[in-house]
């Protein structure tokens, strides 16, 4: 047993720290404050990891991976959100290529991967439908062939940033028949393609992430379908256990509460400060260790998935623990600003600078424990798959 | 001991619910809420023919004399709807100061115009250095010969854009916390120098920041006492608060119902999910929430209206328990109807936004805890 | 609307402080003070409230009752619970008597309420088995018709008091047919008939208040019967409905509270007290306005049901709050004892004089969540009954 | 970063887990704990044989210079088996006061007597008074030309009747809260004016009030420097702090997966409770809990192992978070055990009243969250 960075840890973290203070600026840091992200920001602050080859630590080494160690990652991680870098978009580098890299042919690797390590075509997720949430496995958007071409008809709802997408990979169905995970391919799918169509969802954050995407005749060639028809589910499942370090979002969280605890600690309230507060203060407290918890839950989850072993029991908390300590760290923020959490400035600060920017954070973050499979299937999952009920 | 409305508080409830039911679903409350002025005019002509907008005041001043549970009845049925005409602001609050220390004049002047739809008065209490400290108040008004002049600035002003009149609460003596030496003033808000800047609130109402440089009023802007204001702007607090968790309790019936509504038609894996046991004992918490919420009202309403000596606690417990349990009530909600519950095409989020503002007004769940913690040491 | 106390409220909440001023004795408060019961005092107590006339205040007038307004019950109970004195022991006067005073025979009531009354004859319950707790009517216990007499064999499990009970109130299973309810019936045995055996179920709390009851060819003399037979889960279930007022325990918890709040104003620590600590002091603040709630929505409940309508959907809550809101008053003061609260005495105080009785009521009180219909029974009772899920 | 067990880590725990598995039932467990003693000199014995009573101290010493995380791995085990041997009370609190500032001639006799079996040693550092201050100390102690004489009381001794010797926190100069003055003194359990008054404790375990009344001790009682015991009694804290929430992860662990194992069993309604959903999610809130405190205990005797600057912070997280989730766990596992759950015939009662004890042993989830906040201040 042994946590302590070695050495080299130290000096990577100097070489991460160096590079994050020189690049990370204010305007960086606007690129993503709470809902709504900047995309040209975004692109800007990903080139410049591209450029210094950490903008995909998770890929292969040889393709434009980092082959940084689990420790490595760690630091990284945690110097990024220190430093109030915004985490990069997932869909493409997180999500999406390594469905490619894992499932796609050379063909298709060659096509997609280099445009996404330099962050030139956007991408956004198209699995849930109206009906067909938590239950995945009965989306309905369909697609038949013709000829050389997929047509897809359908709809896909709660796509993040679909406004600023360039390609939207999907689940379709190919098949009605045998169970219903085993009539489903993985498409991807050009959004300039003729037929689709992005229509903005209002949500209660008044801002902009969400959307819906209906397919009206979409034509989509043979070839931008992943591995084998009818097998999207596997690929698709393996992207859902591939992706542990980030789901927990324990470097964010940090982040979030230190700048709480720093508020705290400077608003002034009558002859003394807001972190006076004995309640708040042991509220603050609670979630920070919870919060240092799941840090460690999490680092278990890594090691033990680094040694080579299957992800240990821990593993399967780290969404639940992880959006429900988001969403405390984003309740005490509002409790903090008081007053000013609830006025949409439009832009311009009203009271305390936090305010805006907490209040859209809350009112978003309550999303985090319904997608991606909401708390409640976690519970189900664990339930059966650890505890055998 | 009864919890039996009278005929008269069942027709004035009848008469809310049903205006509620049939005027004010949730698209025409949006539709309200996003208009120039944040809310229906035509609505508040609606309120002012059907009385509503008498009803605390005493006969003399022209209402009918309702006491807390009449006040209770009405906001419990607005908090259902989420009705956004600033009653609570014109009526609830200045309309409460100038009920208690208003003047013959003021009275038969503002009162009346309040009573008839004509006036709206914005309560100017809030100051951003002051927390949920009501005596924290740092705008000053010098006094000469003609009357006062006001320097300062206040926020989060509830309908401050479309009142007619603010009733500003200013410091005339003392330090910036003390009790002794806060005052108030009537101001027109096209007075020279008032600065009114419009603001949206989250939960889809209308506030304002309102700077005063060198506003000049006469003497008889002055309402009640000199320096003596800050007892009637607790007790106006306090029946504010009465109002506030009235609504929040509205809210809560609401969403859990509108919950096991929704779990009842939304279909996962096959099923309802309304047979989903785990579901099923989360919504009985809801249920226990409301009720329990709705008992502490009660409690403080009636304890409100009797003089009793446990008023305090009873209030301080209510806002408190209304804060947390609203807040649990409505993240549940959310949670329960899944993504739906992040759009602005169901009502639910925005139940969750007013109720986090209630929690907000007039000093939070933590800050009542401690409240009630002191005024109920052994 | 009014909750204010009338004239004669207040001249009769005078009368009944008077008379508990001078029979709460401390002897009298010893008779219950956590887990077991003191059965001596507890007969002494009872016979002077019966002497009184107000041992039985929801029996009708005519036969032992009181004729007590609500609020003079409310008044009555709260004084009690404000004095110290011990409650009545319920299974005869607020159980069995209810039964057999609405479906007894004359022969019966003339037989059994007067010793009741009189706390001569002590009762206890015989429903739950091990087989059938919260799903009572999976009940097992077996009454055969022989001639006059029914034969019992089977058993009971979780009986209070059985130890130190003369009668024991049952239900056996007479038939096996049709649904499982309708083939039970009302039995009062002699714990004296041979065949009864008494056995000591070892609890948490070290003291002895369970027992379970074994029946081996007892013979019950077919008069001993209520009502009809098979019709036994009817009149079983009015009696669960029946009493109300008592099953949140608010008088209860409010003095429990109220000892706390003292305890934590007086107990030294460092240079000051322990109520000084903010954290301890939100705690208890907590559960007191939990309490407050909870005193009105009994209030409520009572007054719907003294006014003749149906108890609303607020009284469904009364015993998952109730015991909830004990628990959490028996949690505190544990914690307020400190070290103490964990050391078993043989009846010397150590540290604080709190700490014994408080750990025996924190123990035993585990119980109250599960018995009388586990809260997740309650819960799904609600989820059905009230909410239509 | 690796939270792999080396060689020897492994065996250790392979042999406390067997010891357990085959000689600790449940029912054995219980035969000790209601012995006269309240454990068995035999498994005390075979803890010699075994090793397992020199695991912390070093080679020098006699012993093989285990560190927290052998510690760790020998508790998780124990809190498995609910052991009543007075390991935590003679080898990690006395031990750890002797090898820390014991002279040559202490630890050579002392220490030897720990490790082969032949001496039990208790900590008598708690005072009535003193609720959860480790420098709340009132006995006193006068020096004289001989050594010192000793007066004053001292409560819940652990394993304090079984004891051969005390090693007592004194107060030799200073008020009864200062931190300096304090003094540790080695007295002979059965030295004239030694009145040992044995206690059972709710979990099963042993403690004893002790008096002193004019006990003389000589010089040589003396263990470390006079005055200065503090800094050594908050560090021996801090490693008790580490075995005991050590063994209450380990009785969590068994309370979640014996209430699942329970579940599977008991049938209601014709069918096994653990189909209800709502179980289900309570069970893994539990499993969740589990985990979680498990990740801070790594945390903690990782950072205390590597003697990091936060190890403060890691110490009161840990003993925060396991005093709550730990009733939490054990109180939700007492309730899914129905009535079984409230009886002496299923060992899960006996988990609950061992972590209540652990809360409350060397600071409760309050005292230990407020001073988790204190450091963690921004």
């Amino acid at each position: 047993m042994d946590i302590q960075f070695t050495p080299e840890d130290i000096a990577f973290q100097k070489e991460v720290r160096a590079f994050l203070s020189e690049n990370v600026t204010d305007e960086i840091r606007r690129g993503y404050t709470g809902g709504e992200v900047d995309p040209d920001i975004m692109v800007k602050w990903q080139k410049i990891l591209h450029k210094k080859g950490w903008v995909a630590p998770n890929w292969p080494a040889e393709i434009g991976g980092t082959g940084w160690t689990i420790t490595q990652k760690y630091i990284f991680e945690n110097e990024c959100a220190d430093s109030g870098a915004p985490s990069v978009i997932p869909f493409g580098l997180k999500m999406v290529a390594p469905v490619i890299y894992t499932f796609g042919s050379d063909e298709q690797k060659k096509r997609f991967l280099p445009d996404i390590l330099e962050s030139n075509v956007w991408w956004c997720q198209g699995y849930s439908e109206p009906g067909a949430g938590s239950d995945l496995a009965a989306l309905q958007t369909k697609a038949e062939l013709d000829g050389d071409h997929y047509v897809v008809n359908g709809q896909k709802i709660w796509t993040t940033y679909a406004q600023d997408a360039d390609w939207i990979f999907c689940l379709v169905r190919t098949s009605s028949e045998g169970k219903r995970q085993a009539g489903i391919s993985f498409l991807l799918i050009d959004m300039k393609t003729p037929g689709v169509e992005v229509r903005k969802i209002d949500t209660i954050d008044n801002q902009h992430t969400l959307n819906e995407v209906f397919f009206d005749n979409v034509r989509v060639p043979v070839e931008n379908r992943i591995g084998e028809e009818n097998k999207g589910w596997t690929y698709a499942k393996v992207l859902l256990t591939h992706e542990r370090t980030a789901i927990a979002g324990v470097a964010q969280s940090k982040k979030g509460l230190q700048k709480l605890k720093e508020f705290t600690a400077q608003e002034k309230v009558g002859a003394g400060v807001l972190a006076d507060d004995p309640l708040l203060a042991a509220k603050i407290a609670k979630v920070e260790i919870d919060l240092m918890a799941l840090e460690y839950t999490e680092l278990r989850a890594i090691a033990s998935v680094s040694a080579g072993g299957a992800p240990g029991p821990e593993s399967s908390i780290l969404k639940i623990r992880g959006t429900e300590i988001q969403q405390a760290v984003s309740e005490l923020t509002i409790e903090a600003c008081g007053h000013y959490a609830h006025i949409l400035n439009d832009g311009e600060a009203i009271g305390n600078d936090m305010s805006w920017v907490a209040s859209a954070k809350y009112l978003y973050g309550r999303a985090s424990t319904i997608y991606g499979g909401s708390n409640e299937v976690q519970k189900n999952i664990i339930a059966k798959m650890v505890l055998g009920l | 001991m009864n919890f039996d409305f009278s005929e008269e508080q069942t027709l004035l409830k009848d008469s809310v619910a049903k205006f509620i039911q049939n005027e004010y679903s949730y698209e025409a409350r949006q539709k309200n809420s996003q208009s120039d002025a944040g809310y229906s005019e035509k609505n508040w002509s609606t309120f002012a023919e059907l009385g509503w907008l008498c009803v605390p005041f005493t006969e003399e001043q022209g209402g009918i004399g309702g006491g807390p549970v009449e006040m209770m009845i009405m906001m419990e049925e607005f908090g259902k709807g989420l009705v956004v005409e600033p009653y609570f602001s014109s009526v609830v609050l200045s309309g409460g100061l100038l009920a208690k220390v208003g003047n013959e004049n003021q009275q038969a002047e503002l009162i009346t115009g309040i009573i008839d739809g004509s006036k709206k008065i914005a309560f100017a209490y809030n100051e951003s250095q002051a927390r949920f400290d009501l005596h924290n108040v740092a705008t000053q008004a010098e006094k000469n010969d003609q009357g006062y002049v006001i320097n300062g600035n206040k926020s989060l002003v509830l309908h401050g854009a479309s009142a007619d009149l603010l009733i500003v609460s200013v410091r005339t003596s003392g330090e910036s916390l003390d009790r002794d030496g806060i005052t108030l003033l009537v101001v027109p808000a096209n007075a020279e120098g008032v600065t009114v800047k419009a603001t949206r609130t989250l939960d889809g109402q209308r506030a304002a920041e309102v700077q005063f440089a060198n506003v000049a009023v006469g003497s008889d802007a002055l309402l009640g006492e000199e320096g003596k204001a800050a007892s009637v702007i607790d007790q106006v607090a306090d029946e504010a608060i009465l109002a506030l968790c009235a609504e929040a309790v509205g809210s809560m019936e609401k969403l859990y119902k509108d919950t096991v509504a929704y779990t009842k038609e939304r279909k996962q894996f096959g099923v309802a999910i309304s047979g989903f046991q785990a579901l099923q004992h989360r919504m009985v918490d809801m249920f226990t929430a409301h009720e329990q919420c709705k008992s502490l009202l009660l409690r403080a309403v009636l304890s409100y209206a009797a003089g009793d000596s446990d008023v305090a606690k009873n209030i301080a417990a209510l806002k408190y328990q209304v804060g947390v349990s609203g807040q649990a009530v409505a993240h549940e909600a959310v949670q329960i109807h899944g993504g739906m519950g992040m759009t602005d095409e169901m009502s639910v989020g925005m139940y969750l936004k007013r109720i986090n503002m209630i929690n907000t007004l007039f000093g939070n769940a933590d800050y009542h805890l401690q409240r009630f913690a002191e005024l109920s040491a052994a």
